[in-house]
């Protein structure tokens, strides 16, 4: 177990970056914003990763418990709202990116840097 | 003398169903051509899933859980047969012919 | 050994994000977000939080495939330029990814007892939520009472997301395609078996929202859950029976409304902390006994946090189904 | 026991997979998507039982009540997207283009 201890940071890791690299090198605007909610899925799992307490159990009480030990509540609390926020936010940029489209005809990055230098 | 016929009975339906998602996976990545995938596909959703949950309601016993878990399995033997329908619609509409065989693949979809 | 699913589960998610980042079709990359969204829910479940991957069930398998099929409808499926700057974005990548992963050399070991992050608030929250608060879910607790203010700049957040996306889509399109109307909007009406299905579930959809949202205090559940899955049912119900008999049944003004009044609850209850005495969201004042008047303060403002989900998530949708006729 | 199902299930949903990253349609992919939900359900059952919390169920139940949905949108996205082609078509037809000038 102590080889595989940091695993879910490593997966974290990985992961943010794969977002971050669909973000700075994906053209399309749909794809980047495929990368900021991957990115975002990163974030939520390395707060619930630290949440995690060994032999634990969720935090939510039972009749007949003895001597629980509890994982950490509080991170699940901040990404129970970020999952429901991250979505709403991810709907603004389709939104955006939708009148993008509407407005230039294209979603991909140079194109409409194109039609703007003219 | 009870609880161990209702364990023993249990642990097979478990297995049961744990083989036949298994196979029903093995299906999905080896069938030929999508619609008989999608056959292999629904064996793990109704069969797979109903030896699996009825296993593990026996474990529940008479309980809420127990209740839920029949909730479950009603809610997926209605939904996934439905899902099926609609992806054999979707396929269709899109002109994938049911064709027995490995030519089905060759024409793909959009 | 639950360890070690999760490791699997952990490798099959890189492997889908890798997936998700490679094809140049987008509707699979949104479909194998679908995966990626389940794989990140059984994780959050092992890693024992209960309620986030209820959460992530009721966002990622109702609401967010739905939104980004319909922004592709709206947009294109297929990136046509792919990559720039490929090898200049994969070495600033890589090496960002080895400066995080020697980071991770400092952080305490998986589920470590003694971690930093378990020794400042988190054992008081465990501790005292029984005498406090008196509710079995500590993460309802947390979320409701404890934090109410950042709870409440999260509903906030929400609602001015839901009103950004319908100013935005709610204006008059230049663009070209002038569809007919019938050919989009009937959802799939002419499809027997879904529609049936589709409606039977309804009703369930919306039973197990309100029992999410009213025993959230107990098990797993709460306001953005269930705002989540009431929008699921009415998004099933729009798929199946077409948008203009989904808005004929919930109007876009109740959802207005709904929006509105959500966030004026929460809001409300802070202040009427306040008129009785106490300091802002303090729901002990609200009734003779402080654990009472805690209870209904929770009550109070998850039925507020819902309402506004609800009519966020359903405006949002509403608005990029109405765009795809105009 | 409930370890061998869980098992079976993880390397099911590897094999759905599998299966979705291959392709070659687009629909091998819905139905890997939706088999693969189909396997969480399960899996959160199994597992909630494992944990010994079955007061958990409810995620399964969201996940069974809710899951089709997605399909049912790649259907309506494909309908749509047919009913639009044909209506794009009749508009760029001369006859029809006459009609309206």
């Amino acid at each position: 177990m102590e080889l595989l201890g940091l695993y879910h940071y490593w997966v974290f890791a990985v992961l943010l970056m794969i977002g971050f690299y669909a973000v700075v090198a994906k053209v399309n605007l749909v794809k980047k914003l495929i990368g900021v909610s991957l990115f975002q899925s990163a974030v939520f799992l390395l707060y619930i990763t630290m949440s995690k307490v060994t032999g634990g159990t969720a935090p939510i009480l039972q009749e007949g418990m003895v001597d629980p030990v509890f994982s950490n509540p509080l991170p699940q609390v901040l990404i129970l709202t970020a999952i429901v926020v991250g979505i709403s936010t991810t709907a603004l940029g389709l939104g955006i990116v939708v009148r993008i489209k509407e407005e230039y005809g294209t979603i991909e990055e140079h194109e409409i840097q194109e039609i703007d230098r003219r | 003398m009870m609880e161990i016929v209702l364990n023993v009975l249990s642990w097979i339906l478990l297995s049961a169903g744990g083989v036949f998602v298994l196979i029903g996976g093995i299906g999905a990545l080896r069938m030929p051509n999508l619609y008989t995938r999608m056959h292999a596909a629904s064996v793990t959703d109704t069969m797979g899933a109903a030896l699996v949950l009825l296993g593990v309601m026996l474990q529940a016993g008479l309980t809420l859980a127990s209740i839920k878990l029949g909730a479950i399995l009603l809610f997926l033997l209605i939904t996934s047969p439905t899902a099926s329908y609609a992806l054999a619609s979707a396929a269709l509409l899109a002109g994938i012919k049911p064709d027995a065989g490995r030519a089905a693949d060759e024409t793909r979809g959009p | 050994m639950t360890v070690l699913f999760g490791i699997f589960l952990l490798t099959l998610l890189v492997i889908t994000a890798v997936a998700i980042v490679h094809t140049r079709n987008l509707f699979v990359a949104v479909m194998l977000l679908g995966i990626f969204s389940l794989l990140i829910a059984i994780n959050f479940f092992i890693l024992d939080a209960a309620d986030v991957a209820l959460t992530e069930a009721a966002v990622g398998a109702g609401i967010s495939t739905v939104l980004f099929l319909g922004a592709l409808a709206l947009t294109t499926e297929r990136e046509r330029l792919g990559t720039q700057h490929r090898w200049l974005s994969l070495v600033v990548v890589t090496s960002a990814t080895l400066v995080l992963l020697y980071a991770t050399f400092d952080k305490p070991l998986f589920g470590d007892p003694d971690a930093p992050v378990h020794q400042h608030v988190a054992p008081w929250y465990l501790e005292k939520t029984p005498e406090y608060i008196d509710i079995p879910n500590v993460v309802t607790a947390v979320l409701a009472s404890f934090r109410g203010y950042d709870t409440l700049g999260e509903v906030f957040v929400v609602f001015t997301a839901g009103i950004g996306v319908m100013f935005l889509l709610s204006a008059h399109s230049g663009g070209p395609g002038r569809r007919k109307r019938e050919a989009s909007g009937i959802g799939l009406r002419e499809h027997l078996i879904p529609r049936v299905v589709g409606r039977l579930l309804v009703p369930f959809i919306l039973l197990f929202g309100l029992y999410v949202q009213f025993h959230g205090d107990f098990g797993p559940g709460g306001g953005f859950q269930a705002g989540a899955l009431i929008a699921a049912a009415f998004i099933l119900y729009a798929l199946v029976e077409g948008e203009d008999r989904t808005l004929a049944a919930l109007p876009q003004n109740a959802l207005n409304a709904l929006m509105v009044c959500g966030a004026l609850l929460y809001g409300g209850v802070g202040l009427a902390g306040i008129v009785l005495g106490s300091s802002f969201l303090d729901y002990s004042v609200l009734s003779a006994d402080p654990v009472a008047g805690q209870h209904l303060g929770i009550i109070l403002i998850e039925a507020g946090v819902g309402m506004t989900v609800t009519g966020v998530l359903l405006s949002i949708f509403h608005a990029f189904a109405a765009r795809d006729r105009i | 026991m409930y370890y061998a199902v869980t098992i079976a299930l993880l390397v099911t949903m590897a094999l759905a997979l599998a299966r979705a990253l291959m392709g070659p349609t687009v629909y091998d992919r819905v139905l890997a998507v939706n088999m693969f939900g189909t396997k969480t359900v399960l899996l959160f059952s199994v597992i909630a039982f494992l944990s010994g919390r079955p007061d958990f169920l409810d995620l399964a139940l969201a996940y069974a009540l809710i899951n089709f949905i997605g399909v049912l949108a790649v259907l309506e996205f494909f309908r749509s997207r047919a009913a639009k082609r044909v209506a794009e078509e009749g508009e760029n037809s001369p006859r029809d283009g006459a009609a309206e000038r």
